[in-house]
């Protein structure tokens, strides 16, 4: 039994990572009250920059920078038209997410086929010969011990911190935040930037741990389902592990449901993970924890409208 | 912002209409050309190509018509339940379902009469859109579960029920084994003008817009449709059945979306394969957005958006500028129709001293 | 044009403010001082202006001309942030708060200090300024979860926390009830003794003769009188020279006729409520009154259709709730005055008939189709009968003010020929005239049905009502005639749930 | 680093042979209409995938390389509504040929065809001809029977891996042919398939050769574009077959060897022979012997007997004297399918919807 679970949740950890390193930045900008429907886009135009970055520089490290950075300023856009034009976020999102997959292709057709310096799995001193959790988490690439550290530090920043705090205001009514004297637009602008740089490592994990390689829509929808595991946490990092994991693990169970030879149709394993996800949330709204909406940050969505 | 101070106006400037898209239309254009310039490409006589791709002749007019229509019945759809503010994401999941109920019909009575056949495509496949829209109203409604999240997985589902049925049970026999139902018969073909490749689909958009504007701007449903999307609590006071209207937008929006998947299906390529699904349920989107969710105007939008996608194959052929580039035209666009509608509700002030 | 005779100079000093949103002049060339350990009143109609001028003291907005002098030093305020930091803080009349964070998170937030946050210390510190003005709180409590008068100290915590010296209270005491009326006009007090200067701006003259110092008022965007406390004899002067005109303090309640039953609730039970029973009859008046959130939301819900008894019976015009619930006729039934007037009663981005059509739709379309036109005229009837100042039937819901809003609700739901009103805190947040106009109204509707008055507000119950019931816990404490003085004197206890 | 040169040595060998670079006019488009050959290309994927489309994409700047020709080409053109529009946009500017290079696009262009009598139509991977529309493919499945032989002979466990896209015949005729090669060297060999459902998605298809991995596989084969896989087997430090081009450099302790393409000579006869006006039109299924498919150099780690075994093969198949469906063979529930000593005929591997016995998986 082990011999199989073991390889599974392993790869379900790492199957989750990008997808983790991705919602937690979108959840990061939600909960500063700004949507970004656009991660599909700015976590390719970050695998793109990553590997590109790693390619010309040979530092991996380097490229999981410039992917945050690219990102990041790519996420910009968002900003601008929603925090400086007050357009809205829905639309905005998602012509990013088509401007993203055009140019990270555009950019990035010369690249198919090359192969990136990137991150490989070591296995980390002691942890790693722990029984079962060692197989599990410990030997894995330096970008999946970063992704450990996240949540946690997500969950830190945003409880411990006095920005944390001022974000969350600015996430929940910005009337207030205003009115304590912040400026609720600046915090905004920090909700998308770094929830920007987060989505970019996660599309720097493809391109550069994953695989080290890079092609157009590499990403293959890993941001959509990053937009849909926010709400599936109910917008708290420590549900977004569960998500992430969750969802890569239904992903790498399904190949190796393949792989053991079933008879089962292959259509229909495919649909699992995206089952499974509407299943999990049936099954907390049934056990009364329903209500997801209430859950989303009050003023999400909702632009800042000048006082006069 | 640079020292000015933003002002809500008090009503749209009347320049703001005419003014502001062809604005950001230029301005989109120009960054492009700029992308192409900077690849070495001759920039203007790219606009030129675009042009003539889209509109240059009367078969590219055709062309640019033809992928109208399924964005066209999508977006007509998708605005119907943004305007009462259900994220629904999903056309592209009720598209392929659409397309699977008018496949169904027309395998299961291939020997029917036209007159029979047709209606009942039309029906199965309004019927299996609908449904497959309304999943996500109930379960919103009943558990209060996000829409976006399930339409958005019903998506991926709802096309791999197609790809399920065209690499297995509805697999022509005689197709070598290639994923494709079989060609359907004569009686299943929503028919084409005379001499033209343009169908009567395109009649059908219309008459859909139109019943929708009227539907929308002169009936009680269409009103309080208006006003539960103003406001929940405002419609759960005003005793409106909030349920039942979001069950009603989500089914409709699943209808016509279904009803291009059978146009794209049965108008357009003739059986059921799985390269039908090539994305139009999310151009919808944004087309139900750059149209400000009005009917009249999604006919203009889906008809330049279906020119534009028409338009850059034809710089495909004489630039070989890769496919991405319209993603980027696109996307650009979009973004700065959007942050120029700010014009349309504020402008900017310098603050008096 | 200063009138302010006190000797220390003012804290602050306006000078010729002006202030205007399109073509509206919401202030016009204003000048006033504010002094330290004194409160400063400020009064005037809905609309006059007050909310603009504060508004732009606390930095929310810069005045169009004008200059704010704070201790004759001119300032120019870019945004709330400076204005925190020259010492003034506002109290806004929608609370700013974030409801899903902590009362000290709430005190603290947008306050200097280091970038990691001990919430321990936070809630201790928030404690131990909040014992020092006798507000009492508990630190750690989410803000969801406290009652209005819990979250207005949250906010006069957060201006004490900020060492504000001037202090600016818009409508305070609008949401309190009159035992948190009370504690608020204590810890104003406590503020006065320590120097602060306080600007009270309130509807409610009674309060205003009984905290202030000085008295401005304000009409039309001007300064029409500023006077202080001691030459204002009494209400009736002070509402005289509000609007410009004699007030009727008391209104003409007039005698009407009880006819048969329209409502009647008997062991009526559970989500909250607990077995009540009431009778309401056309031609009376039954005020609820309470401390918001004994029950009463639940037994409007009821009473509206919006939930479904529990226990118990509910008969609406002779029919069992269910019955009378399932297809109700929007005519000659029940209508719902609501408090949230912009938020539940109407649609803010909707234009005043689309809001007219919001419940009174099916009048206008028999069948399928809506007639506009017919709904146009009606809205313009509306309009005049009511007295709804605006801009025309095209105006959206959002532009007007309170006052004008609420009378086109209620002039929409009087078009309807309700038997049963139900009416929640009606004229909460209006000015005197207005509220005059809105209790006429209510007193009129009598002829034809019977109202449910659930207010806070005592004086309006005892002005109103023929029988007032006295709600606690989701119990009535007791239910009886407004003219029986001695339980009208024990109000205050039995909404304490103290019974003798 | 890697370099993409040495990447895909076969595809531009030997165009360079044929039509030599110096020739080669530079890049300049004259108008079809003109006095040159204006020749199209559609293209399903990008052509930057390094695989199917690229390989197609090699043998058209062959083509372009020729004198008085020029071509253009549409990539990423879905298979449906849209492959008829361009196809009819090549047609109405007078191109004298159009290559379609995916099965989707055959009955749009068997309609453009109807319409442009004077227009060439060349559609790759499907079935269907007429007058001036030709079907092209190439044996694949010969270069994939030499694969399995090699993949056959280095298992240890006898259990590979194949980590295959869409269940179609062209992909199960390679598993099959694959099996059948693995089968010759060791026929207790068993051949795994996962599909993925994709052509490049480097993420998943890596996933998919992990899980066969995890299931005791110890060589990994593919059927999509990306490399992939090859990285699966690497960091595994087990054996791998590329596919399209030589993908050593992705795995070069892994990878065993590629069945590759190489589109160039056949393109290039084509035109030739229709600016010529030769050209019959008909269904062309060219093989191993005219170079279309082939096997990408061995890697190290292959023996020189089992080097020596598949060369003799690969001889005999190109002699056309063996034909990899020569029966007896079965399918997966042991039903004969090919009668022994029979050859499978040419439509029904067209056609091909069931595994051979051996197979460990499903063709839905
Ligand atoms: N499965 C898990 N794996 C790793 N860390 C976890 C897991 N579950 C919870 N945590 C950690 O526990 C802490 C609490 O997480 P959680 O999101 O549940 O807290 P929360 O207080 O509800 O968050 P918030 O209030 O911000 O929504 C976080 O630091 C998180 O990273
Ligand atoms: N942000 C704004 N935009 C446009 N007009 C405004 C704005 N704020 C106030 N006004 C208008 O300015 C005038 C003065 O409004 P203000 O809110 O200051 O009145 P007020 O005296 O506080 O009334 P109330 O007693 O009802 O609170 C009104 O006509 C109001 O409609
Ligand atoms: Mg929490
Ligand atoms: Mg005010």
């Amino acid at each position: 039994m082990t011999e199989m679970l073991i390889p599974l949740l392993t790869a379900a950890v790492q199957s989750g990572t990008p997808i983790l390193f991705a919602t937690l930045g979108e959840m990061f900008t939600e909960r500063a009250g700004i949507l970004n429907l656009g991660v599909e886009g700015m976590m390719i135009v970050g695998a793109f920059a990553g590997f590109f970055v790693s390619l010309s520089t040979g530092n991996p490290w380097l490229g999981v920078l410039a992917a945050g950075i690219a990102a990041s300023a790519f996420s910009a856009l968002h900003g601008l038209v929603c925090l400086s034009f007050l357009g809205n976020q829905v639309v905005s999102g998602l012509a990013l997410t088509i401007l993203g997959v055009g140019l990270a292709d555009f950019l990035g057709s010369p690249y198919i086929g090359k192969q990136a310096p990137g991150f490989y799995a070591f296995d980390l001193p002691l942890l790693s010969s722990l029984p079962f959790v060692g197989d599990i988490f410990f030997k894995h690439d330096a970008l999946v011990y970063l992704s450990y550290v996240a949540p946690l530090a997500f969950w830190l920043f945003w409880h411990r911190t006095r920005t944390g705090l001022a974000l969350t205001a600015a996430g929940e009514y910005p009337p207030a935040a205003l009115a304590a004297g912040l400026n609720p637009v600046r915090l905004r602008w920090i909700g998308i930037m770094a929830g920007g740089f987060l989505v970019g490592i996660g599309g720097a994990y493809l391109s550069l741990a994953y695989t080290h390689l890079w092609t157009n829509g590499m990403t293959a929808g890993r941001g959509w389902i990053a937009v849909a595991l926010v709400i599936f946490a109910f917008w708290r990092p420590g549900r977004a592990v569960f998500g992430a994991y969750l969802f890569g693990g239904v992903m790498a169970f399904q190949l190796r449901l393949q792989a053991s030879g079933t008879q089962v149709p292959s259509s229909f394993l495919l649909m699992l993970p995206y089952g499974l996800t509407i299943a999990a949330l049936l099954f907390s709204a049934l056990r009364g924890r329903g209500g997801s909406s209430s859950a989303a940050p009050a003023a999400l969505g909702v632009n800042i409208e000048p006082e006069q | 912002m640079f020292g000015f101070i933003v002002i809500k106006r008090q009503e749209p400037p009347k320049w703001g209409s005419f003014l502001i898209f062809p604005a950001a239309l230029a301005l989109s254009l120009g960054a492009s050309c700029l992308l192409l310039a900077i690849q070495g490409k001759p920039a203007l006589d790219g606009l030129t190509i675009l042009y003539q791709g889209a509109f240059g002749a009367g078969y590219a007019v055709v062309d640019t018509l033809l992928k109208t229509v399924p964005i066209f019945l999508c977006s007509l759809g998708v605005a119907v339940a943004f305007r009462m503010q259900v994220w629904n994401i999903g056309a592209e999941g009720q598209f392929a379902l659409g397309a699977i109920g008018a496949t169904w019909a027309a395998l299961t009575f291939p020997a029917l009469p036209a007159w029979l056949l047709l209606p009942l495509m039309f029906t199965s496949a309004a019927v299996l859109g609908g449904i497959w829209a309304m999943i996500p109203a109930w379960l919103k409604l009943k558990l209060s579960i996000n829409e976006i999240i399930t339409t958005l997985m019903l998506n991926y589902i709802g096309i791999l029920i197609l790809d399920y049925l065209v690499y297995g049970p509805w697999k022509d026999p005689s197709s070598f084994g290639f994923p494709m139902t079989k060609e359907f018969p004569a009686a299943a073909i929503v028919p084409a003008f005379e001499g033209s490749r343009l169908h009567w689909g395109m009649i059908l958009c219309l008459v859909c817009a139109l019943l929708l504007w009227v539907f929308l701007t002169k009936t009680r449903l269409g009103y309080e449709l208006k006003a539960s999307g103003e406001s929940l609590r405002a419609s759960r006071y005003a005793r409106m059945p909030y349920g039942f209207l979001v069950l009603l937008v989500m089914g409709l929006c699943g209808a016509l979306a279904g009803w291009a998947g059978l146009m794209e299906t049965s108008a357009v390529v003739g059986r059921l394969q799985p390269s039908l699904m090539v994305g139009y349920g999310y151009t919808a989107i944004v087309v139900a957005w750059l149209a400000q969710l009005n009917p009249g105007k999604i006919a203009l939008a889906s008809f330049f958006l279906a020119a534009l996608r028409v338009g850059v194959e034809n710089l495909q052929l004489e630039l070989g500028v890769p496919a991405a580039f319209g993603g980027i035209i696109e996307g650009l666009i979009l973004l700065s129709v959007l942050a120029g509608q700010f014009f349309n509700y504020y402008r900017f002030k310098r603050p008096s001293a | 044009m200063t009138t302010s005779n006190s000797q220390t100079p003012p804290v602050v000093r306006l000078q010729d403010i002006s202030k205007s949103f399109g073509p509206v002049k919401a202030n016009q060339n204003i000048s006033l001082d504010i002094n330290a350990g004194k409160v400063l009143a400020l009064l005037g109609e809905n609309g006059a202006g007050k909310s603009t001028l504060m508004n732009m003291l606390s930095g929310v907005f810069p005045p169009d001309s004008g200059h704010i002098l704070l201790d004759g030093q001119e300032h120019h305020f870019e945004s709330p942030k400076d204005a925190i930091q020259a010492g003034i803080g506002m109290v806004y009349q929608h609370f700013k708060l974030v409801n899903s964070m902590t009362v000290a998170q709430n005190v603290l937030l947008g306050q200097e200090g280091s970038f990691i946050i001990r919430p321990r210390e936070m809630e201790a510190r928030v404690d131990k300024l909040a014992k020092r003005y006798g507000l009492d709180i508990d630190p750690a409590a989410i803000v969801n979860t406290l009652s209005m008068g819990e979250r207005q100290r949250v906010e006069i915590l957060k201006l004490l926390y900020r060492d504000s010296r001037v202090l600016i209270f818009d409508e305070p005491t609008a949401v309190l009830t009159p035992g948190e009326t009370d504690q608020l006009f204590q810890a104003l007090k406590q503020m006065t003794s320590r120097g602060k200067a306080i600007v009270f701006i309130s509807h409610k003259l009674k309060e205003v003769l009984q905290v202030s110092d000085a008295i401005a008022i304000l009409r039309r965007g001007e300064i029409v009188d500023n006077s202080p406390r001691s030459q204002i004899t009494s209400k009736a002067e002070l509402a005289s020279r509000m609007v410009g005109r004699e007030v009727v303090q008391e209104v003409d309640r007039g005698e009407v006729v009880k006819k048969e039953p329209v409502l009647e609730i008997e062991n009526l039970g559970g989500k909250g409520l607990d077995n009540l029973s009431l009778t309401l009859r056309k031609g009376e008046i039954i005020a609820i009154v309470g401390v918001g959130g004994n029950g009463q939301n639940e037994l409007v819900d009821v009473v509206t259709g919006a939930m479904a008894p529990e226990k118990g019976t509910v008969r609406l015009l002779d029919q069992e709730w269910k019955q009378f619930f399932k297809h109700p006729s929007w005519r000659g039934t029940v209508a719902h005055i609501p408090e949230d007037r912009l938020g539940m009663a109407t649609c803010p981005d909707l234009d005043l008939t689309d809001n007219v059509l919001l419940t009174t739709r099916r009048g206008f379309a028999p069948k399928v189709f809506l007639n506009r036109t017919l709904a146009l005229d009606v809205t313009k009837t509306i309009i005049r009968r009511f007295h709804v100042a605006c801009p025309g039937p095209q105006a959206h819901a959002r532009q007007l003010s309170g006052g004008n809003l609420q009378k086109l609700v209620l002039g929409r739901e009087f078009f309807r020929r309700p038997q049963i009103i139900v009416a929640e805190q009606p004229s909460q947040g209006l000015d005197i005239s207005a509220t005059e106009e809105v209790w006429h109204r209510l007193l009129n509707a009598r002829t034809t049905a019977g109202v449910l008055l659930v207010t806070g507000d005592l004086n309006e119950a005892l002005q109103l009502a023929d029988r007032v019931a006295v709600m606690f816990k989701g119990r009535f404490m007791d239910v009886f005639d407004a003219s029986d003085e001695k339980k009208v004197d024990s109000i205050g206890l039995l909404m304490a749930g103290i019974s003798q | 680093g890697c370099g993409s040169e040495e990447e895909k040595p076969a595809p531009k060998a030997k165009p360079a042979a044929e039509a030599p670079a110096e020739q080669a006019p530079a890049v300049q488009k004259s108008e079809p209409a003109g006095e040159g050959a204006q020749i199209g290309f559609i293209y399903v994927s990008p052509i930057g995938d390094a695989g199917w489309s690229y390989a197609h994409d090699m043998g058209r700047q062959t083509v372009e390389a020729m004198p008085g020709v020029t071509t253009s080409f549409v990539e990423a053109v879905p298979e449906g509504a849209d492959a008829e529009r361009v196809i009819l946009n090549m047609a109405r500017k007078g191109y004298t040929a159009i290559f379609a290079t995916s099965f989707g696009y055959m009955d749009p262009m068997l309609k453009v065809a109807k319409q442009f009598p004077n227009v060439q139509f060349m559609h790759c991977s499907g079935y269907k001809t007429a007058p001036n529309m030709s079907a092209y493919f190439g044996r694949m499945y010969e270069a994939r029977y030499l694969a399995g032989m090699v993949a056959g002979s280095m298992s240890k466990t006898g259990k590979l891996g194949y980590a295959a896209a869409f269940p179609i015949p062209e992909v199960i005729r390679g598993i099959n042919a694959y099996t059948l090669g693995a089968q010759a060297v060791n026929p207790k060999a068993e051949v795994r398939v996962v599909w993925t459902k994709t052509w490049y998605d480097p993420a998943k298809e890596k996933e998919a050769a992990k899980s066969l991995l995890d299931v005791g596989c110890d060589v990994i084969a593919q059927h999509q574009d990306s490399p992939g896989p090859q990285e699966a087997a690497e960091e595994r430090g087990v054996y791998s077959v590329g596919y399209n081009t030589d993908m050593s450099n992705f795995a070069p302790k892994a990878h065993l060897t590629a069945p590759i393409w190489n589109w160039s000579p056949w393109y290039a006869n084509a035109v030739t022979k229709m600016l010529a006006g030769e050209w019959k039109h008909g269904s062309y299924w060219p093989g191993m012997a005219e170079g279309i498919v082939d096997l990408s150099p061995f890697g190290a780690m292959v023996p020189q007997d089992v080097q020596d075994t598949v060369n003799a093969k690969k001889q005999a198949i190109k002699d056309g004297k063996y034909k990899v469906f020569t029966g007896p063979v079965f399918d997966q529930a042991g039903a004969p399918k090919v009668a022994a000593g029979k050859v499978a005929d040419d439509e029904s591997l067209l056609g091909m919807t069931w595994f051979v016995q051996g197979v460990i998986g499903t063709t839905e």
